[in-house]
């Protein structure tokens, strides 16, 4: 899974295979790191105004 | 602090019926765990499985409930990338039903082999040539993705909704949900595709190899074109029987209307596929390893050639048949016929391909291999059927999961 | 501050994230994964430098060189020693799995007295001087009352140094029941005697006969030559032509260049209608007949009695007629005598088989064959190998208790006058005690070696008659059916654990002494038969005691090889390569001073009566209607049939339609298993007049219809749960039948009916 | 999947089996569970849960009486050589985990038990069933544990295992012609347990590539044949027989295929 594995070997397929995974990793991973900043930040931004609790 | 647990404007059963129902299927779930830890203490001598039979009953049902649960990825495909509006109605539920199916299809994965505790050595010493780490990667990242597409259903029941992050979660995910549907999509396609692959790149196992497009087998995208056309299938019905049992309805027709119809025609040219796929495999992969078609099913004890005729037509042609004539799937009957029909012939198609891949004899001495399950692998193969309705008896009665559910029932 | 709900949700949801971003869960699914990898149930075996020591298996009468891998004091693993003149590297399952008996749960662990009935299982640890004592009180009482005779002792050999001890014991204190378990050794064993005149065994150089004609042999079937046989067989050439005369399609017989399908029972007609032939068509040895033969023509006694010889004898057997017996075609008849006595160098080989198999008449009538291809002494032919002679001490002098006892008749019937010749009848034992009014005959019983609960034909009367016998002492390694009813054990080491010597083993076609040595030092608290003899012997005191002059078993045996000993404790092996003569000349011990093919001293033993020309066979008791199909066992090298039992390796390798769970599956040819509705893996009620056997049915064309065939080896009540409880013993299946010539069993099979259970 | 090899040069370890010589006695299999630690039970009789590295098989030419034959087929692991002998033998390729790998050197196919978690995909993929799983923990009664041979571990429960070819032996020999200065190994330095123990030789062991070993001519000679040949698993343990009966269930034939044009097609289309 990590290139310091021994298994790990440099070759077209490792790299397609592995590519494709931390590809999809990293999206999951980084829209999620987006999305729970987000909230942190929205959430922050509606302290001051108390009460927020509305729907959109 | 006074808000409801249940959705607001919608009626549901009083508690008491409620924890009876759960109590009943808690039974279950029960007897299931029970199974589930006699097979972690013991081992796996506790099942039916042997040295011919080291994919069974549970892989059968893996295969199956991933099929099934491609219902998830097939309608976020359809919603979210080809913006099908229709089927807002149906996604939430398509979800539920993906995120079932695919936390069973993980957990019968951790029972089924012999050291759950190395199970991770699968990703940490990944063989990026077996299908099988392709199936693993896919299939726990989409699940990942499942559980995100899940989260900001959970966090709209109205006591989390009141909390003021995850409101905003809820909120900022269901921004970004293309993306991950997108790539779910993506993990989707090769994870059912590799699940085909798992027999078909078995060339020790003329019943079940397949000639193919570079690395991968036909039974790659036949797979992965079955479990889209399933999928839906399985939605409909489950949701079908939701509406039954709580006796209201739940979804637009079109939503129905549209799924049964691009399942229709999904299963249709499956169905051409699977087809020809059998008829060159007849034909020519495995006469080329002196086998004869006839040869597989003669020597069947069971079910002969049956099993043959009953996945392609019975439960492949007809409902497909069914499914793209607006006239018959008009007829909730039919519908519900067809997709019965759908769900039972992928459910064929997989067992054929895990068990009758293990029976079928390669040296002309030997003998169809038998096999008989044993009550824990049973008992742990109906787990997750208790464990679905548990989270749907959960959700339904808590979260908003059909959006025009109000709508569609003025009266109450 | 006020912990609600809320505040608790976030703590552990917080808690959660938190941990996963530290080392800890990581740490610990690696540590949990190493813990599997590490488990301390699963043995980690200790290293150490590798010895191979060079030995010899005495698991049956084989005596199959071996090399032991030992490290440390641990035996690893027993393999074959190439250069060994027995078997060449050569050995069979049951001598590679030897290790799984000297640590498995079947050995005695140490002296033990029984504590509660006989047979229940019930032991109490004793010291070996409270052990010794014991016996030497019983026998000394015994002794006192003037009843030294009523002691009997079995053993499964009478050829090595513990069974000399043994012999030399009885013979100093009084006793002539020396009784050697039974084995197909005791009709070849009679046979050589009554047709060569001398003791000891036949040898045949498989090696390099370009013909071997087996009636009805195991020989590649687990039979004790297997070791030399495989051996032979796997150096084989294609031009060497192995016949199996066999009703049954064996290993042996599948292996064969052809499988000749006699019925059972009609070796020896089969074997007078090939002489028939070969004496019709002049196709024998006549200069060997002229110089060496005796009985081949009709002759006349001094008194002027006229006895027919073998030609007149093989008259009536003409193809025509022993087609019929046999059921071969007489095609076949013609045309493997003509073979046989065109090969080259051709044996014609009996015995090896189940104990029973080979009566002395078969044996008789297969040496004639070998006689009338002239084979005796030649390369590819047929030796005679005498009795060990290094077990040789000076007579010993006894006292009159002795001499008194040792002039008793033998409990068995043996050497008198009806089986004059006849050595032991271990059969008749238990009838001797069974028929006998009041005290049993057999007051004392040591069972050193052989496992006669079990190896005796009829298993039942045996232990009833154990039953009648108020002391039994065993001597077993193991926790055999015999020491199951004993009163007393005194468990011998394993052979990995001791000295040993091994004499020739039958079949073999020169002298081969080896030695067995102690690969190990003893797991348990064992101690060797001879050194228990010794100190019985110097506790009883007396001329006794003075008949016994050897510090222990070890010093006995030293002084004994002393010749040898070195070269025995080099190699393993001492053979008489260079000493040996294989002229005639001396060959034949007889009156005659010939080959006896129709011996004197054979018919003596069938009184007055004039031997008409026909040959006595032994028929199966019971009615035809009811009992249509006949039972016979067959040997597998897979399962041991004698004394000691299958190691665990040996029943993981048996197929499963041999033993499923507890069961042994029987042997019927799929025509005859229709007839009786029956199809593969029924279970089945097994019928004959010895009793009754649930079986279950495996279908094999390869057996002659009307047949059902069961394995030796099975049935078993002692060692352990690894062979116990699984199937049945098919001799006990099989009711004995007296040999009239020589009181031997010679019952080859039992009527038998079969139902579907 | 290892790389290809620097130094040494490559070796392709094989067995021939001659099948008119094995009588089925059993001593390779049992020499084998004494070598390689293999476990037993109180009940082995169910074959499919029985663990065995070679195993073998009774065959019959279905004949009627008394024209019945009988054949023995030991089966260990064939060690495949996969698909255009690349080491792409139809376990390795599968297993998710490497806990089976193609040795280039030798072309031995290992197992590596500490890896291994017991999937079973390597035995769906094996048409020999020649791998075999350890569904109990293994059990050494009484003082038994005291013969286990420290060259091989011990296996845990719920791992796949099966023939190395002995492969301990592989590296002890190797070793030693190491340590005293040797590139090659002598034929009889390096042969497995089953092999030195059949009784009646019917079993010969060495490099396949290697003209001065015995099993090169034998692999060559004209009643030598695999099992499942038309898989195209490539496997290394060859098989002789005499008899033309057991070379045809050796391997699936169509209606009117005959075993010997086969092979020669296969040849033919090997060699272009």
């Amino acid at each position: 899974m990590f290139p310091f594995s021994f298994e790990w070997v440099w070759d077209i397929s490792h790299l397609v295979f592995m590519g494709g995974l931390w590809y999809a990793l990293s999206i999951i991973g980084a829209g999620m790191t987006y999305c729970v900043i987000k909230s942190l930040i929205d959430t922050a931004a509606d302290e001051p105004g108390e009460g927020g609790h509305g729907h959109h | 602090m006074t808000t409801p647990a249940i959705p607001e404007g919608v009626k549901r059963c009083s508690t008491r019926q409620f924890t009876l129902w759960l109590a009943v299927v808690g039974a279950v779930l029960l007897w299931g765990v029970y199974a589930m830890f006699l097979i972690w203490y013991k081992g796996l001598n506790q099942t039916g499985m042997n040295d011919a039979y080291g994919f069974a009953l549970w892989i059968w049902a893996d295969l199956a409930v991933i099929a099934l649960g491609g219902g998830a990825f097939f309608s976020g495909f359809l919603t979210y990338i080809i913006g099908k509006k229709e089927l807002k109605s149906i996604i939430n539920y398509a979800v539920i039903i993906g995120f079932i199916c695919y936390s069973s299809a993980l957990l019968i994965l951790a029972l089924d082999i012999g050291q759950p505790l190395r199970g991770w050595f699968i990703f940490w010493h990944a063989n990026v040539h077996s299908m099988l780490t392709e199936v693993a990667f896919c299939l726990s990242c989409y699940f990942a993705v499942l559980t995100i597409e899940f989260i900001p259903l959970v966090l709209e029941n109205p006591k989390l909704d009141r909390i003021p992050f995850l409101h905003h979660l809820s909120h900022n995910m269901h921004e970004v949900m293309a993306v991950f549907a997108a790539t779910g999509v993506f993990l989707s396609f090769f994870h059912q595709g590799s699940l085909g692959g798992v027999a078909g790149v078995l060339y020790g196992r003329p019943f079940a190899f397949r000639e193919g497009l570079l690395i991968w087998p036909w039974t790659f995208f036949l797979f992965t074109w079955s479990a889209a056309a399933v999928g839906p299938c399985f939605t409909m019905l489950v949701t079908w029987l939701t509406e039954k049992i709580t006796q209201k309805k739940l979804v637009r027709p079109e939503a129905f209307e549209l799924l049964a119809k691009i399942s229709g025609w999904m299963l249709l040219t499956y169905m051409i596929a699977k087809i020809a796929d059998t008829w060159y495999w007849a034909a020519v992969t495995a006469p080329a390893r002196g086998f004869s078609l006839m040869e597989f099913y003669s020597n069947n004890p069971i079910y002969g050639i049956w099993i043959l005729i009953a996945e392609l037509v019975i439960c492949g042609i007809v409902p497909a048949l069914i499914l793209i004539t607006p006239k018959w799937r008009e007829n909730k009957n039919l519908l519900v016929t067809a997709a019965i029909l759908a769900v039972l012939g992928v459910c064929i198609n997989r067992w054929v391909m895990v068990l009758q891949v293990m029976a079928a004899p390669l040296l002309p001495f030997q003998d169809w291999y038998m096999y008989m399950p044993t009550w824990q692998e049973v008992a742990t193969t109906i787990l997750p059927v208790a464990y679905g309705a548990i989270l749907i008896s959960l959700a339904y009665r808590y979260l908003p999961v059909f959006p025009h559910e109000k709508e569609l029932n003025p009266g109450q | 501050m006020k912990i609600d709900r809320r505040c608790f949700l976030s703590l552990v949801i917080g808690g959660a994230v938190g941990t996963t971003l530290t080392p800890v869960p990581w740490k610990l699914t690696d540590d949990i994964a190493i813990w599997t990898q590490n488990w301390s149930w699963t043995p980690e075996p200790e290293d150490g430098p590798s010895k191979f020591v060079k030995s010899v298996c005495t698991q049956c009468s084989g005596g199959c060189g071996i090399i032991a891998r030992t490290i440390g004091n641990r035996a690893i693993k027993i393999e074959g020693q190439p250069d060994h003149p027995v078997n060449n590297g050569s050995l069979c399952p049951k001598a590679i799995s030897a290790t799984q008996h000297l640590y498995g749960p079947s050995r005695i662990q140490g002296p033990m007295k029984r504590a509660g009935e006989r047979g229940q299982g019930k032991w109490e640890k004793i010291s070996w001087d409270e052990a010794i004592s014991t016996v030497t009180e019983k026998l000394a009482e015994l002794r006192t009352r003037g009843k030294p005779h009523s002691v009997a002792c079995i053993s499964d050999t009478d050829r090595n140094s513990v069974a000399y001890l043994l012999d030399r014991f009885l013979r100093a204190y009084g006793s002539p029941n020396f009784i050697r378990t039974p084995s197909s050794a005791d009709a070849q064993e009679l046979a050589l005697y009554l047709s060569f005149g001398r003791q000891g065994t036949i040898g045949y150089d498989f090696k390099q006969s370009d013909f071997i004609l087996s009636f009805g042999c195991a020989l590649m079937d687990g039979c004790d030559a297997a070791g030399q046989m495989m051996s032979a067989f796997g150096d084989m050439d294609k031009k060497t032509r192995l016949v199996q005369i066999e009703a049954r399609l064996s290993d042996t017989a599948a292996k064969a260049s052809q499988w000749v399908a006699a019925k059972p029972g009609t070796e020896t007609d089969l074997a007078l209608g090939l002489g028939h032939v070969m004496v019709r068509d002049g196709l024998y040895d006549k200069a060997f007949i002229d110089s060496h033969g005796f009985a081949f023509e009709d002759r006349e006694d001094e008194a002027g009695n006229a006895y027919p010889g073998y030609r007149s004898l093989v008259r009536d057997y003409s193809p025509e007629k022993v087609a019929k017996t046999t059921g071969l075609p007489e095609k076949t008849i013609e045309s493997l005598a003509r073979a046989f006595a065109r090969a080259r160098r051709p044996v014609a080989v009996t015995g090896f088989s189940n104990p029973a198999a080979a009566s002395v008449n078969q044996a008789l009538a297969v040496f004639a064959l070998n006689a009338l291809a002239g084979n005796f002494q030649k390369p590819g032919g047929v030796f005679v190998i005498d009795e060990p002679d290094y077990l040789s001490w000076t007579e010993m002098k006894i006292d009159k208790t002795a001499s008194a006892g040792n002039q008793q008749a033998r409990i068995d019937g043996a050497g008198t006058k009806r089986f004059a010749h006849t050595r032991y009848l271990p059969n008749r034992l238990p009838e001797a005690i069974n028929s006998s009014q009041g005290d049993s005959p057999v007051q004392a019983l040591l069972v050193a070696g052989g496992n006669p609960l079990y190896t005796l034909a009829d298993p039942q009367s045996a232990k009833k008659a154990f039953e009648k016998i108020p002391f039994i002492v065993s001597f077993s390694t193991f926790m055999d059916e015999t020491a199951e009813q004993a009163d007393l054990l005194l468990p011998h080491p394993h052979f990995l654990e001791c000295y040993q010597d091994v004499p020739t083993p039958a079949g073999m076609a020169k002298t081969v002494i080896s030695l067995a040595r102690p690969v190990v030092k003893p797991v348990y608290d064992t101690r060797h038969t001879g050194d228990v003899i010794i100190e019985t012997a110097k506790n009883l005191g007396g001329f006794i005691e003075n008949a016994f002059p050897w510090k222990n078993h070890e010093d006995f045996l030293k002084k004994t090889l002393s010749d040898q000993w070195e070269t025995l404790e080099k190699q393993g092996y001492w053979t008489d390569d260079s000493s040996r003569d294989n002229s005639l000349e001396k060959l034949f011990r007889t009156s005659s001073q010939r080959f006896e093919f129709l011996p004197r001293a054979g018919f003596e033993t069938q009184g007055s009566e004039n031997p008409k020309s026909k040959v006595q066979t032994v028929s199966l008791p019971g009615d035809v209607n009811e009992l249509p199909l006949v039972l016979v066992p067959y040997s597998t090298i897979r399962i041991s049939g004698g004394a000691v039992a299958n190691t665990p390796f040996m029943t993981k390798t048996v197929d499963a339609n041999v033993i499923a769970q507890q069961d042994v599956f029987v042997e019927i040819n799929p025509e005859t298993a229709s007839e009786y509705g029956l199809s593969q893996g029924d279970k089945a009620t097994l019928k004959t007049p010895a009793g009754n056997a649930k079986v279950r049915v495996n279908l094999f064309e390869g057996i002659m219809p009307g047949l059902v065939a069961m394995p030796a080896g099975l049935g078993r009540t002692g060692f352990s749960d690894y062979i116990a409880g699984k199937g049945v013993n098919v001799y006990g299946l099989i009711a004995p039948a007296a040999d009239p010539a020589s009181g031997l069993n010679a019952a080859w099979g039992a009527r038998a009916a079969i139902g579907k259970a | 999947m290892a790389q290809q090899p620097q130094h040494t040069k490559t070796k392709r370890y094989g067995m021939v089996i001659d099948l008119d010589k094995c009588t089925g006695c059993g001593a390779c299999m049992v020499a084998c569970y004494a070598e390689n630690n293999v476990p037993f039970r109180q009940d082995d009789s169910d074959k499919m849960r029985s663990l065995n590295w070679i195993r073998v098989m009774k065959v019959d030419n279905g004949k009627a009486f008394p024209d019945t034959e009988v054949c023995y087929i030991p089966m260990p692991c064939m060690q495949c050589d996969g698909q255009h002998m690349q080491g792409h033998s139809p376990c390795v390729s599968v297993c998710p985990a490497v806990a089976t790998d193609y040795d280039y050197p030798t072309g031995i196919v290992s197992q590596i038990y500490t890896r291994c978690f017991g999937c079973r995909y390597c035995m769906a993929a094996c048409p020999y069933h020649a791998r075999k799983f350890n569904w109990w923990d293994p059990k050494w009664p009484a003082d038994m544990e005291k013969y286990l041979n420290p060259d091989v571990s011990a296996r845990m429960r719920g791992v796949v295992e099966k023939c190395s070819f002995c492969y301990h032996r592989y590296q002890k020999a190797r070793d030693k012609a190491y340590v005293e200065g040797r590139d090659e190994l002598h034929e009889d330095e390096y042969q497995t347990a089953c092999t030195q123990a059949c009784p009646t030789n019917a079993i010969t062991f060495g490099d396949l590539y290697n003209p001065e070993h015995a099993v090169h001519s034998l692999s060559r000679s004209k009643n030598a044949f695999r099992l499942l040949e038309r898989l195209n698993t490539n496997p290394k343990v060859y098989y002789l027989s005499s008899k033309s009966w057991v070379r045809r269930v050796a391997d699936n034939y169509l209606e009117g295929e005959n075993p010997e044009q086969v092979a020669k097609a296969r040849k033919a289309a090997a060699t272009h």
